[in-house]
């Protein structure tokens, strides 16, 4: 019996998509995922364009080269993510398993750098509720080197709360995303999936590319613009 | 292929062991229960926000007198029975919060999409039973949580059902501090759970329909409960960004909303609005949807124009998600976006109109038949209109300018959300109740019920159109502070009493409610003589609803078919050949 | 079936419905007040600290209240009601919160029982100024037969924003940290300010009308005191308490 | 009657009350087309033992019909409604002679400067004065709002005009006064817990008073004296 076969809608009820109910229940809730970017992105984009000045030029306070490099690790582990699929398919599951350990460990990798990056910000005086007064960045402000429109740093808040939250509520999906990467993996090792059916897998893919996808505009729009 | 078959109707051999007390009436995960479950707690907070409004109108009726019984209160609400200006605003906040997001929503969502969505489409349950389970499982500590933010220190919210931003972003400005950070958490799980209820709605009636059931064999309450879920599915997770936003302002001392900051204070309002004209939607779609079923079965005719109502409640939907701006066309927007909101907003009257007249349609030329959730049916749509044409008023930017933010517009409210949704329950509950319960609740009191309701909804509401005409303004504490509200202050006592009146005639609904479980005169399958595939199965419906997967032949309203005697046809028996038009 | 439902309908019922009533200050009767806190705990010593409050040159004008939207508050004032910012009389300036500041044994000082009150009368605070030791609960009084809400944004403290509608309504509050000067203020009278100072000890004063204030209950010793008004700032002294339990000293504000 | 608009006071009340009257008409004939409809139909097709319902599924025309009345009629609505809008609160709607004033609304009371006689705000003339606005009869007043803290709105029902004060924002929105008189002024937007006791007074005065007035005030409390910042 194909793979085919099993990931269409479970028989007698021909009424439906074509596809398997938890692809099209993963699809519909990714619907939600993506209003709930669009609530933070949009706020973003309009606290932007309200008052540029609050926000610093690229590279200024935000380190542009880790996260470039944190950016190509989950593209990387979409591609892990995908060939563990693509394994699944062919019916050889050791590679699945290998991809699978390997897109866990480039994930939570992912989430360790971001935590990094936060502390880092943190100390040098990046908060959530704008620059620090007397801190490391505080200082560059008043000196007019972040690119910041007044030299008041507390004009800046805007910039750390739309940062952080936007960044952040990502990071806590990533980490969803990891957990229920490592539930798939622990499942596969425990032998219950078959070339027949793999759904869990195809489930997890599809959230681990949306997550992916949100990533890279943030990265575009947050740090690179 | 048996082995995915079997697979796919778990559900319904799974379950046929004896579940323990807890499995099969807590942590259930069929849908009926489930639906029961939140049916009984959106009773409950349906009940605690008309609380609420009792203490407000008698504050707004007698302003200077304490209240009776007003020494149970502690000091910090009312001293000596006197409610304080800030504990009447936290009134008005959590009776709006509470009626909206605790009873109506539940009531129509919650309740109705999961009782009737797999029923009549012919599904042993929903999708993903156990995410099901899940989401009444987080509904009710949401619930709890909100009515926590009573007993904290600064009271409860107090910054409107709507929080405007800076307002609600400073505790400092209210005093409120725990209340409000409450009021956002329990929004934001209740939010959650609604997500995870739509994903669930959405799957089962996508996948799994019964054969035969076709998109337009659906009957509209289905419809409805669809379009809202998917409604609820794109709105809901706006407002949880937003809450997360405005929680972060209070407690990270982030500056999205605050002015000092770089923030926006109308940033908070529009993303409120564009989540809250769909979330109105939300609150009146399933009403409708009922309510076309309910009068199709009561007229023993199929419903007018079937695809325009369909057509109709998908341009509901649709225009929904750009009318928002026209709650703020006096909010300091540019006045340009004022202009065009106004066009779109008119735009939804069309729509509303078709649906109105489809309805009257339906009655006209029919054999009406007056049982309980029918006169509740045609009590919603007098009242929606009523409702729907108030809003003809507020679409007019001028006039808008004149009765925004007046008890125009809360007469509106109510004209929609109490006229038009809280009358489709108590007609959608009196007409499902035989199915859920197995027997029926005493239509003679059903019917003094509704002619108390009715009357007394009506004296309670339609003043406010007469308040709002003379400038009385919203959430005001006390109106005789103004020279020009004095001489409302009559209609005010009349509206309090008549408000007191509405509330004692619905302890008859409760009576009726709870007295039905015992004393009820026991229904069959079929006690109102309905297309329906749920009245095709024992009432209440066992695990897993159909014994066997019923084939669906047409349409849900084949009544008074020319050549078949009785004057409904259930949806799982074929047509006789030769007969009815709509055989497809 | 049934019963179950009926069973899980009454708990949730009683659940929700329960739990109404939840502890609210006791509403005590405003008492008299009386100058010193240290009327009412066991002084440590025989000694009193007496002092004065001078003002050199001529106080600056206090600024007008517009009052006119208030009738029955500027009823009470025959010509142009003023904000006493700066209470001069005699060359004495009024309302200089005294406190002192060391020299005392260290130590937890309990919270007297009794209760200072501020008045609201005439759209003004009486007094302007007033000190409670910290635990120590202050009533607030509504004199006025109009809407006053009290506002305080502290800074060591929980800030509170509640309102008294009606004449005769009093509210209690109790501060637990010390703070000096938690603003007071009324939202609805923007002109409306008071001060509370809230000391770990009861040793502290206000200086009244003729700029005299008294600190008792010491030991002799040498003490520091600290002298604050809300415009004219803070200023220090020392005072030695002699064998005779008399301490005098005196502070000068306007020198410059 | 309770839905009659209670008397008006200022120049562009007229165009509001016509558009609010005209929409009152249109809807009460919907609404008497619809309540007697559906009590009509009550009555005239109850069940009766032996008369079948009518077995249709509706028809195309009678669609058409209520879909194209309600169409016109918003679209109508809409274009007139349009036009007063902009007169009113269209940002370039300001004439440019308005007499300027500030407004800044603060929790449970509003703080009006008044230009002082020379008709200009910021200068050293201007006077300060709580809940109370004080305009000349007949020319237009153009307000600068704006908030302290949060959101209030700025209500004068006899002048027909209501604009939220938002804090952060500076937001211009004129009337002119048609009738000498004292007239009350309210907050709309809920602003705490002193929300109802934000009213203010508005009084219009005979131009020469007004003058007169003005010259007094400034004499007797202008800002610059009292170093009040306003």
């Amino acid at each position: 019996m194909t793979h085919a076969a099993a990931m269409r809608a479970p028989a007698g009820r021909e009424m439906g998509a074509g596809v398997y109910n938890e692809k099209l229940g993963i699809w519909v809730f990714l619907g939600s995922e993506v209003m709930f970017f669009t609530a933070l992105i949009g706020s973003y984009i309009i606290l932007r364009f309200a008052n540029p000045g609050a926000f610093a030029h690229p590279g200024k306070v935000l380190n542009i080269p880790i996260t470039a490099i944190n950016t190509f690790l989950l593209i990387c582990s979409s591609v892990t993510m995908v060939k563990a699929f693509a394994a699944a398919n062919m019916g050889d599951m050791g590679k699945m398993k290998l991809y699978l350990v390997a897109t866990t460990l480039i994930g939570a990798s992912f989430v360790g750098v971001q935590v990094y990056e936060y502390l880092h910000l943190i100390h040098a005086g990046f908060l959530p509720s704008g620059i620090r007064e007397g801190s490391e960045l505080a200082e560059l402000a008043v000196a007019g080197e972040l690119g910041l429109g007044s030299a008041d740093p507390a004009v800046a808040g805007v910039y750390g709360s739309s940062f952080y939250t936007m960044t952040g509520f990502h990071g806590f999906h990533v980490t969803c995303g990891v957990v229920c990467m490592a539930y798939v993996t622990i499942k596969a090792f425990r032998g219950k999936y078959t070339q027949a059916d793999h759904r869990g897998i195809e489930v997890v893919g599809l959230y681990w590319h949306f997550v992916d996808l949100v990533w890279i505009i943030l990265f575009t729009i947050v740090y690179l613009v | 292929m048996t082995s995915v078959a079997a697979a796919a109707d778990h559900a319904h051999h799974g379950e046929t062991h004896e579940l323990s007390f807890v499995r099969k009436y807590v942590f259930s995960t069929d849908h009926k229960v489930i639906g029961i479950q939140f049916l009984l707690m959106s009773l409950v907070f349906l009940f605690v926000g008309g609380l609420l409004a009792m203490l407000i109108r008698w504050q707004l009726g007698f302003p200077n007198e304490p209240i009776p019984g007003g020494a149970a209160l502690p000091e910090t609400m009312a001293p000596g029975g006197i409610l304080l200006p800030e504990f009447y605003n936290s009134l008005v906040t959590m009776h709006g919060t509470f009626m909206i997001f605790f009873a109506i929503m539940p009531l129509l969502v919650g309740v109705f999409g999961n009782y009737l969505i797999p029923l009549k489409i012919g599904a042993p349950d929903m999708a993903f039973p156990r995410l099901n389970m899940w989401s009444f499982w987080v509904a009710v500590p949401a619930g709890i949580l909100m009515l926590s933010g009573f007993f904290v220190e600064g009271g409860h919210a107090a910054a409107g059902w709507t929080s405007y931003a800076p307002l609600s972003a400073v505790s400092e400005y209210t005093g409120v501090s725990a209340g409000q950070k409450i009021w956002l958490l329990s929004i934001a799980i209740l939010g959650l759970s609604s997500i995870l209820g739509a994903t669930n709605y959405i799957t089962t009636v996508v996948q799994l329909r019964a054969p035969g059931m076709t998109w337009f064999r659906l009957p509209l309450s289905i419809w409805a409960l669809f379009i809202t879920a998917i409604l609820v599915l794109l709105a809901i997770p706006i407002l949880s960004g937003a809450a997360i936003m405005l929680f972060f302002d209070q407690t990270l001392g982030t500056h999205f909303f605050d002015p000092a900051g770089g923030g926006q204070p109308l940033l908070w309002q529009h993303l409120f609005w564009y989540f809250g004209h769909p979330e109105v939607y939300i609150l009146i779609l399933p009403a409708m949807g009922m309510v076309s079923d309910i009068i199709a079965n009561g007229s023993r005719k199929p419903v007018f124009g079937y695809h325009s109502m369909v057509f109709a409640i998908i341009a509901i939907a649709f225009l929904g998600w750009i009318v928002w701006g026209h709650h703020m066309f006096q909010s300091g927007m540019n006045p340009r976006l004022g202009t065009g909101f106004m066009i779109s907003t008119l735009l939804i009257a069309v729509p509303s109109a078709i649906k109105t007249f489809n309805w009257m349609g339906t009655m006209w030329l029919g054999s009406l038949r007056f049982h309980v959730p029918m006169l509740h049916a045609i009590s919603f749509v007098a009242m929606f209109v009523i409702g729907g044409l108030s809003g003809m008023f507020m679409a007019s930017t001028p006039v808008d300018i004149y009765i925004h933010d007046t008890y125009f517009i809360v007469a509106h409210i109510h004209y929609v959300l109490f006229g038009g949704s809280l009358f489709a329950i108590f007609g959608a509950v009196t007409y499902w109740y035989p199915k859920m319960f197995g027997r029926l609740m005493n239509p003679f009191w059903g019917k003094v019920h509704w002619l108390l309701t009715f009357v007394f909804f009506n004296c309670t509401f339609f003043p406010m159109h007469t308040l709002g005409v003379y400038g009385h303004m919203r959430r005001i504490y006390d109106p005789t502070q103004y020279e020009f509200l004095q001489p409302l202050m009559g209609i005010n006592r009349f509206i309090t009493i008549s408000a007191f009146l509405l509330f004692a005639s619905q302890i008859i609904f409760v009576v009726n409610f709870v007295m039905g479980w015992f004393r009820g005169a026991r229904a069959g399958e079929n006690p109102w003589e309905d297309n329906g595939l749920e009245w095709t199965v024992p009432s209440p419906p066992p695990h897993g609803n159909f014994a066997t997967v019923p084939t669906v032949h047409h349409g849900p309203y084949e009544y008074s078919a020319p050549g078949v005697v009785e004057d409904y046809l259930p949806q799982n028996r074929p047509l006789p050949d030769g007969a009815g038009r709509d055989a497809r | 079936m049934r019963r179950t439902w009926m069973a899980m309908g009454l708990v949730l019922t009683i659940a929700c419905g329960g739990g109404e009533g939840a502890g609210g200050e006791s509403a005590g009767g405003g008492e008299t007040p009386d100058a010193g806190a240290q009327a009412s705990v066991a002084p440590l010593g025989p000694g009193t600290i007496s002092g004065v409050v001078m003002f050199e040159r001529t106080p600056p004008a206090n600024p007008a209240i517009d009052m006119s939207e208030e009738p029955s508050c500027a009823a009470r004032y025959s010509g142009q009601a003023t904000d006493p910012v700066v209470m001069v009389s005699g060359g004495r300036l009024a309302n200089v919160f005294v406190r002192v500041t060391g020299g005392l044994p260290a130590g937890p000082y309990p919270a007297p029982a009794r209760k200072p009150t501020i008045d609201q009368a005439g759209c003004l605070y009486h007094p302007r100024v007033v000190g409670v030791v910290a635990g120590q609960s202050l009533e607030i009084v509504n004199s006025d037969s109009l809407l006053h809400n009290i506002k305080a944004v502290p800074t060591a403290n929980r800030g509170f924003n509640v309102s008294q509608p009606r004449a005769g309504m009093m509210r209690e509050h109790t501060f637990t940290e010390p703070e000096v000067m938690v603003p007071v203020e009324c939202s609805v009278h923007g002109w409306m300010k008071a001060y509370v100072g809230v000391v770990a000890h009861p040793y502290f004063a206000t200086s009244a009308e003729d700029g005299t204030f008294t600190i008792g209950g010491l030991p002799p010793g040498t003490y520091q005191l600290e002298a604050w008004h809300e415009s004219l700032g803070t200023k220090t002294g020392e005072v030695t308490i002699g064998a005779d339990g008399a301490g005098t000293v005196a502070f000068t504000y306007g020198t410059m | 009657m309770q839905w009659i608009l209670p008397p008006s006071a200022s120049s562009y009340a007229g165009d509001i009350d016509f558009l609010y009257y005209l929409i009152l008409v249109i809807t009460g004939v919907a609404f008497v087309v619809v309540e007697v409809g559906l009590l009509w139909f009550a009555i005239r097709y109850r069940a009766r033992p032996g008369r079948r319902a009518t077995y249709t599924h509706g028809n195309m025309r009678a669609e058409v019909v209520w879909t194209a009345i309600p169409a016109v009629t918003v679209v109508v609505l809409g274009i007139m409604s349009g036009g007063v809008w902009n007169n009113i609160k269209g940002r370039d709607s300001v004439p440019a002679d308005a007499l300027p004033y500030r407004v800044t609304a603060r929790q449970f009371e509003w703080h009006v400067t008044h230009p002082g006689p020379d008709g200009v705000l910021d200068t050293p003339d201007d006077f300060t004065l709580r809940n109370q606005l004080h305009v000349p009869v007949g020319r237009p007043v153009v307000v600068h709002l704006g908030s302290e803290d949060v959101i209030h709105s700025f209500f004068v029902p006899a002048f027909r005009i209501k604009q939220d004060a938002v804090p952060g924002m500076h937001i211009r929105v004129w009337f002119e006064a048609t009738d000498v008189g004292a007239y009350e002024l309210a907050c709309a937007e809920l602003c705490g817990l002193g929300h109802y006791r934000m009213g203010a007074m508005v009084t219009v005065h005979e131009t020469r008073e007004f003058e007169e007035w003005t010259v007094g005030q400034a004499a007797l409390r202008s800002d610059a004296a009292q170093g009040v910042t306003p």
